[in-house]
């Protein structure tokens, strides 16, 4: 098995809002099987660069390639980019789940209904073999007894691992998580860190923006320091902790810490 | 379009005009002044003054404006014991039977508006009113009442445009109001578009002006809600 | 008294064709409504324009005055239209027909509003996990906001659905048969008006009574998944 | 265009012209006749209701191709609407409360309420002629009027005096009420007599309705309906 | 100057809700300068006691003496109480200012016209001299150059002075505070604090419902704790934190602390 085969690469992103830049050319790759911590302090472009991989917001410009193959963007008259093949990100979306900072269940259905529903109407899965599918993954979160509860009924730590099941069972090339603990309380973050540990384990590719210097440290493969719009620091966990180059990324784990 | 049977008959329609601002305005005025009482008594736990008034705001929110007039302008005129009596000589004039519609059911909207207003009147405040000795006329008068008022206000301003589109049925009781005046230059000059079209740009006109009195009042009304 | 002079039955014929028409408007309604409610959210001038000007001039002109307007001027406009397009036949538009497209028509404009806010309510982020999750744009609205702004627009729309119904007496006065032109005819014919319109307006309150209690049906069953048990 | 079916706008609150039974049907002489003459004509009739004062706009809104609803055939209305010959004719005249007024003259009648159906040749005779002296009072249908005069609302109306009779004066609530004044026949509001209005573009339907009234007076039907709803010549000379 | 003058007392008040008995006999007198500090767990009453003393909360059984003057209570046939004369309950409110731990100001009203709204109305004062006094009470509580402003748009802090100022402004025998500081942020509990003790050192008689222990122990005269009910430990700060009879108390202290 070749662990160096690339499973996303970013090259060269750039993202403004109107007059403010939040993204200054990002360029990075991960490949089958990291897990990459996404650092960065409040309003660095965590959540914006990972809205841009799946494209929930358009990069002004630069490439997103996932699995060998490039989204496709063309800007029209007004200079506006936008997706040549809008049924190419509708693919390419399935193979990169997101798990929300805020879950983002659908409150309309039940837990299981929410994890079987891109299955089966985006992956056109039969609907048998999906609920088999979802079960599954329901159990290895723990949360199998929830299946029929609407997500109101959860806990946050619940639904926060039903939103990770629901990410699972599209069984993608890499997960994005926005911030997955910050919502819950210490028990809960153990609670959840200790599933993503899990997938780690596994051999799952992810991208995890966290503010747990712990995760870091211990869960991922390598680590990436945002700042400004811009990749600061980046190493494995032994490095950047250990031997910290960029000043700024020395003051947030002081800080931090 | 014949701009020529608009333009001959516009002091029909300015006469119409007239006759809907009155009907619109008078009972707009009867019907809140019974609405505040009512709705507050409305609010009381004790069912023997709730209930009335719940009948009388169900009956004229459930029913059509229309089958209340026709009740209140025909249906009275069948009763020889009302046709006997002083009041006769009130329901006898349609523009009365017309204002006593008008206002009884702009009364049991406004009525339900205000309850709902009263009743989502913060508890605390209430409280802070008692603790300051107020009794409970002078609560309902400084507190209650003046911040239901406020949220009151834009739905109300809804019930004033719905009364303004109700009052075109005065034109079925014989009336002449913007509506009956289409109506009459319709059925003389059978052209519905210049007769109706007309209306319909007077309706839209006061329409507006009302949109923008209320919202004026509303921003006057709203210094307490604003952060600024 | 059942027996209304003998005019129940008519009444009574008078009351079917109230409900066909009330339900039949509903459908027109909503789907005007919903489409309207796009055509402003689209975002694109064309539509978003036209919608606008639609929802304005609807809620600012009287009913009856639209409900003429549209009855007898709509006709003309129609046949006028119609031999322009290379059609020489009259085109026949049966009186029921005619009151269903003109209630539809002005609660398409309320529907409209009502489901604009009951779009609006539905938080930007359930979309975005629909569109994360690769669903294309007419599955986010079918399969997640649809289903989700039911429950935001039922208030709304019970409110509606009882105005729509009580404007349905309306259509008495250009000619059609409902349950006020029966009581109308029949309190005419009989010198006593009071006794029919009484009569429909206790038909009126038990529709509505019986609507409120399917409206509250339908906001519990729709609560589902939105308030914790 | 061949007229297989033909629609014909009818009112139904003008006894005992055209109204509605307690089952809900129509009926009447305008009714009854509308049937005959459109079957003499040899074509399917389908009935459509409006009120009176919609009725010509509805005609020329092609809502219907014909009216048979006691529409007198006046001057003003040819303008916008071609008639067949009549098929009635009948007198109008002031209802009063009995002995309101004991002789009628011009002067007498100042000041009083009088009510008539709108859009009307009533109407219009009123307007034209007392427009200043009298309050007129214009309801939608005939029945509406007779209501109001039961009521007191109105101290007189003005209608047709066959419809006056049958639909009013002669039922019990009529009967503290008569006829005042002569008959009024005027053709310049009064016209010819009632016929049937078309669209002026429908030329050949004014001919098939007019041969199917002929045929209808001459086969006996026309009398046969006439004798179930009057005793005397509703047709006139 | 006479100090043992009673300003006011409860004698043997009990309260229930339904089938929950909150207040099991609570007998407690203050004296005109006293400002008392209530301690208590959440659930042990303090709330409903406060609220018990200006009847906003009908006593089951127990006496309310206000300055001498007992509130009449009688029991109709169904065994509720209620007040003999709501008149006199009326005119005792008025010498019994309360500052709720929500502020509860008239949102509709300018914070002058909060001030000044029962004086003119229920104490009749005239307006010209009722808005001199709110003045300076706004003054006093150091938000003087807010009095045009609506409550929203004054931070927690200048809200509770504004309550502060509306219930001076009655010039009440006794002012009752419930937990005038829990909704505030650090930096605000120290700013109200000053405020209430300045009103100590001018003698006023206060009864303060707090959580704050470092108040309690400096500002108040007399500490009272609740617990299930009942009042566990009475007496000046000094004693009570020093020498606790009551083990619970103890226990609440070492929490607290
Ligand atoms: N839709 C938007 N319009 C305008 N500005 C935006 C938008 N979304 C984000 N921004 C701005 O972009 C910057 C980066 O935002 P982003 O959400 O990516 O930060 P973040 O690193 O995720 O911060 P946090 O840790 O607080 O979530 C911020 O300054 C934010 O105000
Ligand atoms: N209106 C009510 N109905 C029923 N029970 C009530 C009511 N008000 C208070 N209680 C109960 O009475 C008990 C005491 O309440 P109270 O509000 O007085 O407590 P507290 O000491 O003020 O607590 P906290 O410090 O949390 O404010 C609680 O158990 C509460 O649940
Ligand atoms: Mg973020
Ligand atoms: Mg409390």
């Amino acid at each position: 098995m070749n662990n160096k085969q690339t499973a996303l690469s970013v090259v060269d992103l750039y993202k403004s809002f109107g007059q403010v830049e939040v993204l200054k050319g990002i360029s990075m790759t991960a490949n089958k099987g990291d897990v990459i911590s996404i650092l960065g302090s409040s309003g660095s472009g965590k959540s914006t660069l990972l809205r841009c991989i799946n494209f929930l917001e358009m990069p002004n410009s630069g490439k997103i390639i996932v699995n060998g193959e490039e989204i496709l963007v063309e800007t029209n008259r007004k200079g506006i980019s936008k997706p040549r093949d809008i049924k190419q990100v509708e693919r390419i979306r399935t193979k990169l789940a997101m798990v929300f900072q805020q879950f983002n269940l659908w409150s309309h259905m039940t837990i299981l209904e929410n994890v079987i529903e891109a299955p089966i109407h985006v992956l056109k899965i039969p609907k048998a073999e999906a609920i088999e599918m979802g079960k599954n993954y329901l159990d290895k979160v723990g949360i199998k007894e929830k299946l029929d509860a609407y997500p109101v009924q959860l806990s946050g730590g619940q639904q926060q691992r039903a939103a990770i099941a629901r990410a699972l069972a599209m069984e993608p090339e890499v997960m994005l998580f926005d911030e997955p603990t910050s919502a819950l309380d210490p028990e809960l973050v153990g609670e959840v860190l200790q599933v993503i540990k899990k997938l780690a384990q596994e051999g799952r590719t992810m991208i995890v923006v966290t503010h747990e210097m712990g995760f870091a440290r211990d869960v991922s493969s390598r680590v990436i320091f945002l700042h400004n719009g811009q990749i600061e620091e980046d190493g494995s966990p032994a490095k950047v902790f250990e031997n910290p180059t960029s000043a700024r990324f020395k003051e947030f784990i002081a800080a931090t810490g | 379009m014949d701009f020529s049977i608009i333009l001959e008959n516009l002091n029909v329609y300015f006469d119409g005009l007239q006759n809907t601002l009155i009907l619109v305005s008078v009972s707009l005025i009867v019907g809140l002044i019974f609405a505040i009482p009512l709705a507050v008594l409305r609010t009381s736990k004790n069912i023997v003054i709730n209930g009335p008034i719940w009948a009388f705001t169900y009956f004229f929110r459930g029913t059509p404006l229309l089958v209340q007039m026709f009740l209140i302008y025909y249906g009275t005129g069948q009763f020889d014991f009302i046709k006997d009596s002083f009041f006769w000589i009130f329901f006898k004039e349609a523009y009365f039977c017309a204002l006593f519609a008008f206002s009884l059911n702009t009364c049991a909207y406004t009525t339900e508006i205000i309850r709902g207003a009263i009743e989502n009147t913060p508890h605390g405040e209430v409280e802070a009113a008692k603790a300051a000795g107020m009794s409970m006329l002078l609560r309902i008068r400084r507190i209650i009442l003046p911040s239901a008022f406020r949220r009151a206000l834009p739905s109300y301003g809804n019930e004033i445009i719905f009364m303004l589109h109700g009052s075109s049925l005065a034109s079925v009781i014989t009336i002449i109001d913007i509506t009956g005046a289409a109506r009459k230059i319709n059925s003389t000059y059978y052209s519905p578009y210049e007769a109706f079209l007309t209306a319909a740009v007077f309706y839209l006109c006061i329409t507006f002006l009302i949109i923008w009195l209320v919202k004026r009042l509303e921003y006057s009304w709203s210094g307490h809600l604003r952060r600024d | 008294m059942l027996s209304l002079h003998g005019y129940g039955p008519s009444i009574l014929q008078g009351t079917i064709l109230t409900i066909e028409l009330c339900l039949a408007s509903l459908v027109v309604s909503m789907f005007l409504g919903i489409i309207t409610a796009l055509a402003k959210l689209s975002g694109t001038r064309v539509l978003s324009v036209p919608a606008q000007a639609y929802t304005t001039v609807i809620r600012g002109i009287p009913d009856l005055v639209l409900m003429l307007l549209i009855f007898y001027g709509g006709q003309v406009l129609i046949n006028q239209i119609g031999p322009m397009a290379g059609y020489d036949e009259y085109i026949d538009i049966n009186p029921f027909v005619a009151g269903i497209s003109t209630i539809g028509f002005i609660f398409g404009a309320y529907m409209a509003e009502t489901f604009r806010g009951a779009i609006l309510a539905v938080p930007e982020s359930q979309l975005e996990a629909g569109r994360a999750y690769g669903m294309s744009r007419i599955q986010v609205f079918i399969r997640v906001l649809l289903p989700q702004m039911v429950r935001h627009a039922i208030p709304g729309f019970g409110n509606n659905w009882l105005v729509l119904m009580k404007a349905t007496a309306l259509v008495s006065i250009i000619g059609l048969k409902d349950m006020v032109r029966m009581a109308g005819l029949a309190g005419g014919a009989t010198r006593k008006p009071f006794t029919f319109y009484m009569a429909v307006a206790f038909i009126y309150l038990i529709l509505t009574s019986i609507s409120i209690l399917v409206l509250n049906w339908l906001n519990d069953k729709y609560s589902v998944g939105f308030v914790k048990d | 265009k061949d007229w297989k079916k033909i629609r014909v706008g009818v009112e139904g609150a003008y006894p005992p012209f055209s109204f509605v039974t307690p089952e809900g049907e129509l009926a009447g002489f305008d009714i009854e006749i509308a049937k005959a003459v459109v079957k003499a004509a040899g074509a399917e009739i389908e009935l459509v209701t409006s009120d009176y004062d919609g009725i010509i706009p509805a005609l020329l809104a092609k809502k219907f191709d014909c009216i048979i609803a006691s529409l007198s055939i006046t001057e003003k209305r040819k303008k916008k609407v071609a008639f067949t010959d009549k098929y009635y004719n009948t007198p109008a005249k002031f209802v009063q409360k009995k002995g309101m007024i004991a002789t009628y003259s011009k002067d007498a009648i100042k000041g009083k309420t009088i009510g008539v159906q709108r859009a009307t040749i009533h109407e219009d005779f009123i307007r034209d002629n007392f427009g200043k002296d009298v309050t007129i009072k214009s309801y939608g249908t005939q029945d509406e009027v007779y209501l109001d005069m039961q009521s007191g609302r109105l101290d007189m109306l003005f209608a047709d005096s066959v419809a006056a009779t049958e639909g009013f004066l002669m039922k019990a609530e009529g009967k503290n009420f008569e006829f005042i004044g002569p008959d009024f026949t005027d053709p310049k509001w009064f016209g010819t007599g009632v016929g049937i209005a078309i669209r002026k573009a429908d030329t050949d339907l004014v001919d098939a309705l007019n041969a199917g009234i002929a045929k209808i007076r001459a086969d006996g039907t026309y009398k046969k309906i006439q004798d179930k709803y009057f005793d005397f010549n509703v047709y006139g000379d």
